[in-house]
């Protein structure tokens, strides 16, 4: 029985880790940056896409590379790339928004969501096909009756190292000053000498990247990665962020770990439970924004007339 | 008729650790002007909030003609005749000058989703001759405004802003009418003309009041009948501004050597 | 320090600027009038190069503006309080001084000394470093608006209406303030609705009807002109 | 129009009614028969050639401002004429249609979604609402009257004004939540309305679970069957057209609740609303009402179109109103113009027609959809019509 | 060539999440009509194939599209169940023969359209033997029930269900969960308690190796079966090692020459998909419009419908013959396919 419960607690922490990086994301860009970007899950989903492509031709290639090994240059060569995809993502189509209304905002990110999972779907070989993904760690842990995979501890790991990370850019570095000011007074911080499309580009780079590991991780502990995960996984990380107060770093955390938990315990306590793990999660949004509207740890916005 | 217009008691509010406004009483008589002045930061503006709704007093209590409008929602206040303009205009930029000053009346006009969609013509006759009205007020006002009513608000100059928002607060009809510096930003010229328009609209609607924040001298010292006197969210001084202004303590808070001599 | 030569802007279709030149030299306080909507702010945003000027040359410390750009007028040695302060609202007063500090890529200054030189300045200041700018009254704000622009040590100083609703004693410290940054040797441009005041501090001082300069020269004579006096005193 | 002291400008000077009658006349018929030959022609360069000559119409417009502010002077003043032919042009469609049920059903499609368009723009294009649950409300429209209908053999025309109700019920108590989030925050509990509904609507099996429900019977109306062909001076129209005109007639419904709205106290309200929330409370706009009515109007409108679309196919199922649903509905509105009835119904059409008429380009169809709506957001932002300014009476 | 010509339809999901089973049923689609022409056929047939997105709506404009071309003789259709139930109204108005190729819904011929047949067998048709060879050849007395809430998985949970316990068997849990399901942990650690010996799976490919996959993590060793659903090299690949000893019941008329010739032409005409499962089905369905086509013309749609009802066609499928609602009477009688090496073997007691 105690087994049976740190396993429901250890699946509660993974899922919550792999939610709180994608929920980074979107706290970083709509909370911090105040940019609407709705496509966030589908260009982390492309993440997986890039790195099974590397870990394939590094196998065809036969370079002198372990399995894992190979599996880890893939990871970080995908993060670099989907930040990189991020930020010309942003220079194409999202910058173009900066000025109009929230909704067009929206609507174009949604639209660009859709482009890239086709994108992925009609270009990768067998888009359209569910693809095994390796796990990234095998190895497990035995503590008396509990086991606990390597993998769990890396992924709960990467994703606190994360948040504090973050954390720590926003709150307490010049590059976190500015990413606030370009928020809040695009051309007065020019007066400041900051240069919008840096801090823009920047920022863009470090949402999509964790974006990329948060898919990776998830795709791994999947098991298997298709084109169209991003949309599910998007808009739970972005509830994730918004009922955690979305430019908070420690509300995604909560946030995410909320979700996840609601996640678990319907599908514990629930019959049927996972066909109604939706129903839960998103039942549990509405909630928590009826009763703080700002979200968790956001700060109630106090307007100053 | 007994009561004043406006009665505020006690009147309280902090932020976190900041009390912005302190035990504030104050009271204002029918067609009576009284000016707020007060260092930057004393809690006028903040006054105005609690007393239009838009934030909720910690303490205290305000009544309206004796009847007790503490706690309520900011369009309840408005309906029961407290209007306001804002320290920093806020306009409806994406709407025209007219549609800002119809929307100053929607206390005063009825028609709800059933009558327009329903009774067409009613809710149609009601609304255009709201439009004329407003049209009325805005020429009061100023004929340039009026010219320009099928524009957009948001293409307004700031003196020109101000204006409309003084408009717009008269359109509802309001018997308290609470400005927020609506000199600021005005040239000296512009300034005597709202004056103008004050006593203007003071005599054209009798048991009209006004309560104004100010920091422009020529205005306080011409316009109210009398003066309070804000410094750190507590009322120091309510008089006339001839004998305020002697205060040792308004000098020093607020008028500095300069403009105490000058005033 | 700043020169402008026959500039002229519009938005969109609509011409704003007409052929507007004007000059501050090094120490030295130029206040620039006009009424409301004479496009005054729109001289400040063409200044700084928020606003793209369709003709004419605007150079600040030899410097044109639009080949530079507006992220590098900082480091040229110029400061900025733009209409309404702008401050940077969520941030705190620290942070706001220490981004424009950082603009100025200054090297022989240390961050530290000035910001206490701006409290000795300002002293809300000091007691405010932790607030968020946006929470701080109109009058509070200025300040830090004015410590802003004048936390990297500039040479050059522009300001659009920084009395805007301040309290009487306020303009006054303000002005005086100000009056001490010149004194410190530092150009400042002054835009100003206040007229009288602001003559009375600047040395010369030109008037900007419409878009157009329609009066320029000494302050002393401008205060004796017929068109400033039916304007505004 | 303004009887007062008031000096009103001289009425612009206009070249003459006759050249404004003419216009109008040349706009409509123009539309119509370009509609129609969009939707009748197969060819992909047809197609192609079409799409590129109602480009260069939004391009004209888009650099010659001016045109646009004649035809629309045109347009107002010869209102009756506009109308009318409208009128017209609308109930003599379906006999140029080669009899094509294929074309007719889109048009059907076309009109419920400008409907549903017209329904959410209430929300998004009057008072900036957000919302992506239109497509719930829509469902629950749809699955309310069917199930009516399956089981207790509820008549068409007895379940549209109970489903409505029903979906209105849910659309104020979506509002509920909206009193005190917005923004990012309030789209996100309305996604998550629509997920949940949509879920629901999966699972339960009273609503058939994800198959759906099957066999919804047709309306019929003074004994004829809306499954029958409708025959008139010779003329045979396509079982569909029964459907054409009842959708019709919902979306000349909706412009006219739209247009009286809109010009009407409650749209100012919702107006100020979107400019400025705040200052709207201190005019004594109860926002919270009025952003609840919006939801509420919504909801209603929509449950209509849902009832339509349920008995037009005979079968609904959960996929019908999913998310993306949604999202396709508020593209329409954004890309049409928010809070202009004329763009938003025009975004409705153009935007089921495309997919449509993109089937040349098969597996890649969703992809250009994307990509165009994409463009089109960037190369005219405001939408195809932009929102315009009242006039009370006077023209301006 | 003066042949006559004509269009056959075809509508799938060839693009959105379900792409590859629509793409390989075209392709089949697309090779019959082919080889058609190759041959002397006496029509020039054009094969018009127009997507669904697995959306009914959409499904509903591709029918129409079809049905309003005076050159569509006739068409086979659709994956999903929801999109066929609403677009086979559309075919019955216009009296245009569609042959169903992908979707398994039982209500589908229950309506008994006249102009509706369909060539997949109802899940029904494969559940019962191995619902009854789990019971005896299996020897399973407790098995749990994993299926997605699509049509196609609770009408397979609910046939099994049905078919297990007259069996003798129980199910000791159920778990029903949205397509696109990743993370099948918690429902797996829960079952542990239970103790069941087997799990049925009635889902189909992503989610059936996912699952496999996550049971061996939870260290879950039973076997997992099914039906044919998910009878594809693709569950291997997914559930990598954790796929031996899977299970699934397999249509045992569905191994002859023809299917083989087929999968060859396939590789010969170099698709750039794979085959899906529903190729073969797609195949036959569109030969039997050729062959009723070449028997009856093309001018009495009436008389197609029927022919079809009528037909007994010997195709890569088997020989397959409709019984009084369109249903295909193909054989029901199942081998067992076992995940063996890493490759789908014959079951071996
Ligand atoms: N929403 C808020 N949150 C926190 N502090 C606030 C808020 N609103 C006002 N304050 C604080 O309350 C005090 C009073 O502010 P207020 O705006 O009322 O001043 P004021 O008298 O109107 O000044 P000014 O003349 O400069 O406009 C200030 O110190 C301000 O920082
Ligand atoms: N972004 C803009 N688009 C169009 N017109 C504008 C814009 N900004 C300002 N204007 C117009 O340009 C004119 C000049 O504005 P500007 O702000 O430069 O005046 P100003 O002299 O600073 O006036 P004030 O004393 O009120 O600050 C005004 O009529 C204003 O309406
Ligand atoms: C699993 C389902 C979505 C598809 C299945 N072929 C059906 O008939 O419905
Ligand atoms: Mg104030
Ligand atoms: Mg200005």
């Amino acid at each position: 029985m105690d087994a049976l419960l740190m396993q429901h607690l250890l699946n509660w922490l993974v899922l919550g880790s792999i939610y709180t990086l994608i929920a980074l994301g979107f706290s970083l860009l709509f909370g911090v940056l105040n940019v609407i970007h709705f496509s966030h899950g589908d260009v982390a989903m492309v993440g997986p896409f890039i790195a099974l492509a590397i870990v394939q031709a590094v196998t065809a290639m036969a370079m002198p590379l372990g399995a894992s090994a190979a599996l880890l240059v893939a990871i970080l060569a995908a993060m670099a790339a989907i930040g990189l995809l991020g930020v010309l993502l942003d220079w194409l189509v999202i910058r173009r928004f900066r000025t109009s209304p929230a909704m067009m905002a929206l609507v174009a990110t949604v639209a660009l969501g859709t482009v890239i999972r086709e994108m992925i779907r009609t270009l990768y070989p067998q888009g359209s096909n569910p693809k095994p993904f390796p796990a990234i760690a095998t190895g497990v842990i035995q503590i008396g009756d509990v086991v606990i995979p390597v993998f769990s501890l890396i992924v709960i790991g990467v994703s606190v190292a994360m948040v504090a990370a973050l954390f720590a850019l926003i709150s307490h570095t010049p590059v976190g000053v500015r990413i606030r000011a370009v928020a809040e007074d695009l051309s007065i911080a020019r007066l400041m000498a900051v240069r919008p499309d840096r801090i823009f580009a920047v920022t863009f780079f470090i949402a999509s990247a964790v974006g990329a590991i948060g898919a990776v991780f998830f795709v791994s502990h999947a098991g298997v990665v298709r084109f169209d995960f991003g949309i599910q996984l998007g808009l739970i990380g972005f509830s994730a962020a918004v009922i955690g107060g979305l430019g908070s770093m420690n509300g995604a955390i909560l946030g995410s770990l909320l979700i996840a938990g609601v996640d678990v315990l319907v599908q514990v306590l629930v019959p049927d439970g996972a066909s109604y793990r939706l129903v839960f999660i998103f039942m549990l949004t509405i909630l928590v924004l009826v009763f703080k509207p700002s979200g968790m740890l956001g700060k109630p916005v106090f307007e100053k007339v | 008729m007994s009561h004043p217009l406006l009665e505020v008691r006690g009147l309280s509010i902090r932020f976190g650790g900041l009390v912005a406004v302190a035990e504030v009483d104050l009271t204002l008589n029918h067609s009576e002007v009284v000016c707020i002045i007060g260092p930057n930061g004393a809690g006028k503006s903040t006054l105005f909030n609690l007393i239009s709704g838009i934030y909720r007093p910690t303490h205290g209590s305000m009544k309206l003609e004796g009847k007790d409008i503490t706690g309520w929602p900011a369009h309840r206040i408005a309906a029961a005749g407290i209007a306001r303009t804002f320290q920093s205009s806020r306009l409806f930029n994406d709407l025209t000058l007219l549609d800002n000053v119809l929307i100053g009346m929607h206390t005063r006009t009825r028609s709800g989703v059933f009558d327009a969609l329903l009774r067409p013509a009613t809710a149609r006759a009601e609304l255009e001759a709201a439009a004329v009205r407003a049209g009325e007020l805005l020429h009061a006002v100023s004929p340039q405004l009026h010219a320009r009513r099928h524009t957009l608000a948001g293409a307004l100059p700031q003196a020109d802003r101000r204006r409309l928002e003084i408009v717009r607060a008269l359109a509802s009809e309001p018997r308290v009418i609470m400005l927020d510096e609506p000199s600021s930003g005005m040239d000296d010229r512009d300034t005597d003309g709202l004056m103008a328009d004050v006593r203007r609209v003071m005599a054209e609607r009798p048991g009209l009041s006004f309560l104004i924040i100010e920091h422009d001298m020529r205005l306080v010292a011409a316009l109210p009948d009398r003066v309070a006197v804000i410094d750190y969210g507590r009322k120091i001084a309510d008089g006339d501004f001839s004998q305020v202004r002697l205060m040792p303590r308004v000098q020093e808070a607020y008028l500095g050597q300069k403009a105490a001599h000058h005033a | 320090m700043l020169e402008m030569n026959s500039v002229s802007t519009s938005y969109g279709s609509v011409p704003m600027l007409r052929d507007v030149s004007l000059q501050v030299g090094p120490s030295e306080m130029v206040c620039l009038l006009g009424p409301n909507g004479a496009g005054k702010s729109t001289t400040f945003n063409a200044i700084c190069g928020l606003l793209r000027s369709d003709s004419g040359s605007i150079r600040i410390a030899g410097q044109d503006v639009k080949e530079c750009g507006t992220e590098r007028l900082a480091s040229l040695g110029a400061g900025f309080v733009p209409e309404g302060r702008r401050l940077f609202p969520t941030l705190t007063v620290r942070e706001n001084l220490r981004l424009a500090f950082d603009a100025a890529r200054n090297p022989a200054l240390d961050f530290e000394t000035q910001l206490e030189r701006m409290a000795d300045l300002f002293p809300r200041i000091r007691e405010r470093l932790g607030q968020k700018a946006g929470t701080m009254s109109g009058g509070e704000q200025a300040m830090v608006a004015l410590a802003r622009a004048l936390i990297g040590d500039p040479r050059l100083v522009v300001m659009d209406e920084p009395s805007l609703g301040l309290s009487p004693k306020l303009i006054d410290e303000y002005f005086q303030i100000v009056s001490r940054i010149r004194d410190e040797g530092k150009a400042v441009l002054l835009i100003e609705q206040n007229a009288e005041t602001a003559l009375s501090i600047a040395e010369r001082g030109y008037l900007l009807i419409r878009g157009k300069i329609a009066l320029s020269g000494k302050s002393s004579d401008l205060l004796q002109d017929d068109t400033i006096r039916h304007l505004y005193l | 129009m303004s009887q007062t002291g008031i000096q009103v400008e001289a009425p612009a000077e206009r070249s003459g009614t006759s050249l404004d009658a003419s216009i109008v006349v040349a706009v409509e018929l123009g539309s119509a028969v370009l509609l129609g030959a969009f939707l009748l022609s197969e060819q992909t360069a047809i197609v192609v050639l079409l799409l590129a000559v109602m480009g260069a119409v939004f391009g004209l417009l888009q650099w010659r401002p001016a045109f646009e502010e004649r035809i629309v002077a045109a347009f107002h003043d010869q209102q009756q004429l506009a109308i009318a032919l409208g009128a017209v042009i609308v109930m003599v469609y379906p006999f140029f249609m080669q009899g094509s049920s294929y074309a007719l059903h889109l048009l059907i499609v076309a009109q419920l979604y400008a409907v549903l368009a017209l329904a959410l723009n209430f929300q998004l294009g009057s008072a900036n609402i957000p919302n992506f649950a239109t497509g719930a409300s829509y469902g629950i429209g749809a699955y309310t009257s069917a199930l009516l209908a399956i089981n207790f053999g509820v008549s068409f025309w007895l379940t549209l004004p109970v489903a409505a109700v029903v979906a209105t019920i849910f659309g104020f108590l979506l509002g509920f939540p909206s009193m005190r989030t917005k923004d990012s925050y309030l789209a996100l509990v309305t996604i998550a309305f629509g997920i949940v509904v949509h879920q629901l609507l999966n699972n339960f099996s009273w609503t058939g679970g994800a198959n759906g429900l099957v066999g919804i019977p047709a309306p019929s109306l003074f004994g004829h069957s809306f499954t029958r062909p409708i025959e008139v001076f010779g003329f045979r129209l396509p079982s569909q057209a029964n459907f054409y005109y009842l959708s019709a007639a919902l979306v000349g419904l909706s412009i006219i609740a739209a247009r009286r709205l809109h010009n009407s106290r409650v749209g100012l309200a919702w107006n100020a609303l979107r400019a400025d929330p705040l200052a709207a409370r201190c005019q004594g706009i109860d926002i919270v009402w009025y952003k609840m009515l919006a939801f509420g109007v919504d909801a209603f409108l929509a449950a209509f179109a849902g009832t339509i679309y349920a008995f037009y196919v005979s079968y609904i199922s959960p996929d019908n109103f999913t998310f993306l649903v949604s999202v396709t509905i508020m593209t329409m509105v954004i890309v049409g113009g928010m809070d202009n009835t004329l763009g938003v119904i025009i975004g409705a059409f153009l935007l089921t027609m495309l997919p449509e008429k993109l089937r040349i380009f098969s597996d890649y169809r969703l992809l250009f959809v994307g990509v165009v709506v994409i463009l089109f957001l960037i190369l005219r932002p405001q939408g195809l019509f932009p929102q315009r300014a009242r006039n009370y009476g006077a023209h301006r | 060539q003066d042949k006559p010509h004509i269009k056959l339809g075809f509508i799938g999901p060839v693009s959105g999440g379900n792409a590859q089973q629509g793409l390989g049923a075209r392709n089949g689609f697309l090779l019959a009509i082919e080889q058609a022409n190759a041959a002397d056929y006496p029509y020039q047939v054009e094969p018009v194939a127009l997507d669904d997105a697995s959306d009914p709506q959409t499904g509903v404009g591709a029918a129409l599209k079809l049905v309003n071309d005076p050159d569509v003789v006739a068409a086979i259709g659709h994956w999903n169940s929801p999109v066929a139930l609403a677009t086979m109204p559309v075919f019955h108005r216009s009296q245009m023969p569609m042959i169903v190729w992908g979707a398994i819904s039982p209500q589908i011929t229950q309506q008994n359209l006249p102009e509706i047949t369909r060539v997949t067998p109802t899940l029904v048709a494969e559940n019962h033997p191995l619902a009854d060879w789990a019971a005896t050849g299996l020897g399973a007395k407790k098995i749990a029930i994993f299926a997605d809430t699509s049509d196609y998985g609770t009408a397979n949970s609910q046939a099994f269900d049905g078919f297990f316990t007259e069996a003798g068997g129980e199910i000791v849990a159920k778990e029903l969960f949205p397509v696109g399901t990743v993370d099948f942990r918690t429902a797996l650690t829960k079952l542990r308690d239970a103790s069941p010996d087997a799990i049925y799976f009635g889902g189909v490919i992503a989610e059936a190796g996912i699952l496999r996959k996550q049971m061996a993590e939870v260290g879950l060793n039973i076997p997992m079966i099914g039906i044919s659903g998910f009878y594809d090299p693709d569950f291997i690949a997914l559930a990598g090692p954790a796929a031996e000893g899977t299970m699934v019941s397999y249509p045992a008329s569905q191994s002859n020459p023809k299917l083989e010739k087929m999968n060859a032409d396939y590789a010969a005409r170099a698709f750039s998909e794979p085959t899906s499962p529903y190729t073969k089905y797609a195949y036959d369905a569109t030969n039997i419009l050729l062959t009723v086509i070449r028997e009856k013309g093309i001018d009495d749609k009436v008389a197609l419908a029927e022919a079809i009802r009528a037909i007994s066609y010997d195709g890569v499928l088997g020989t397959t013959t409709f019984d009084e609602n369109g249903q295909t009477r193909i054989e029901v009688s199942i081998e067992i396919k076992e995940v063996r090496d890493g490759a789908w073997t014959d079951h071996k007691k």
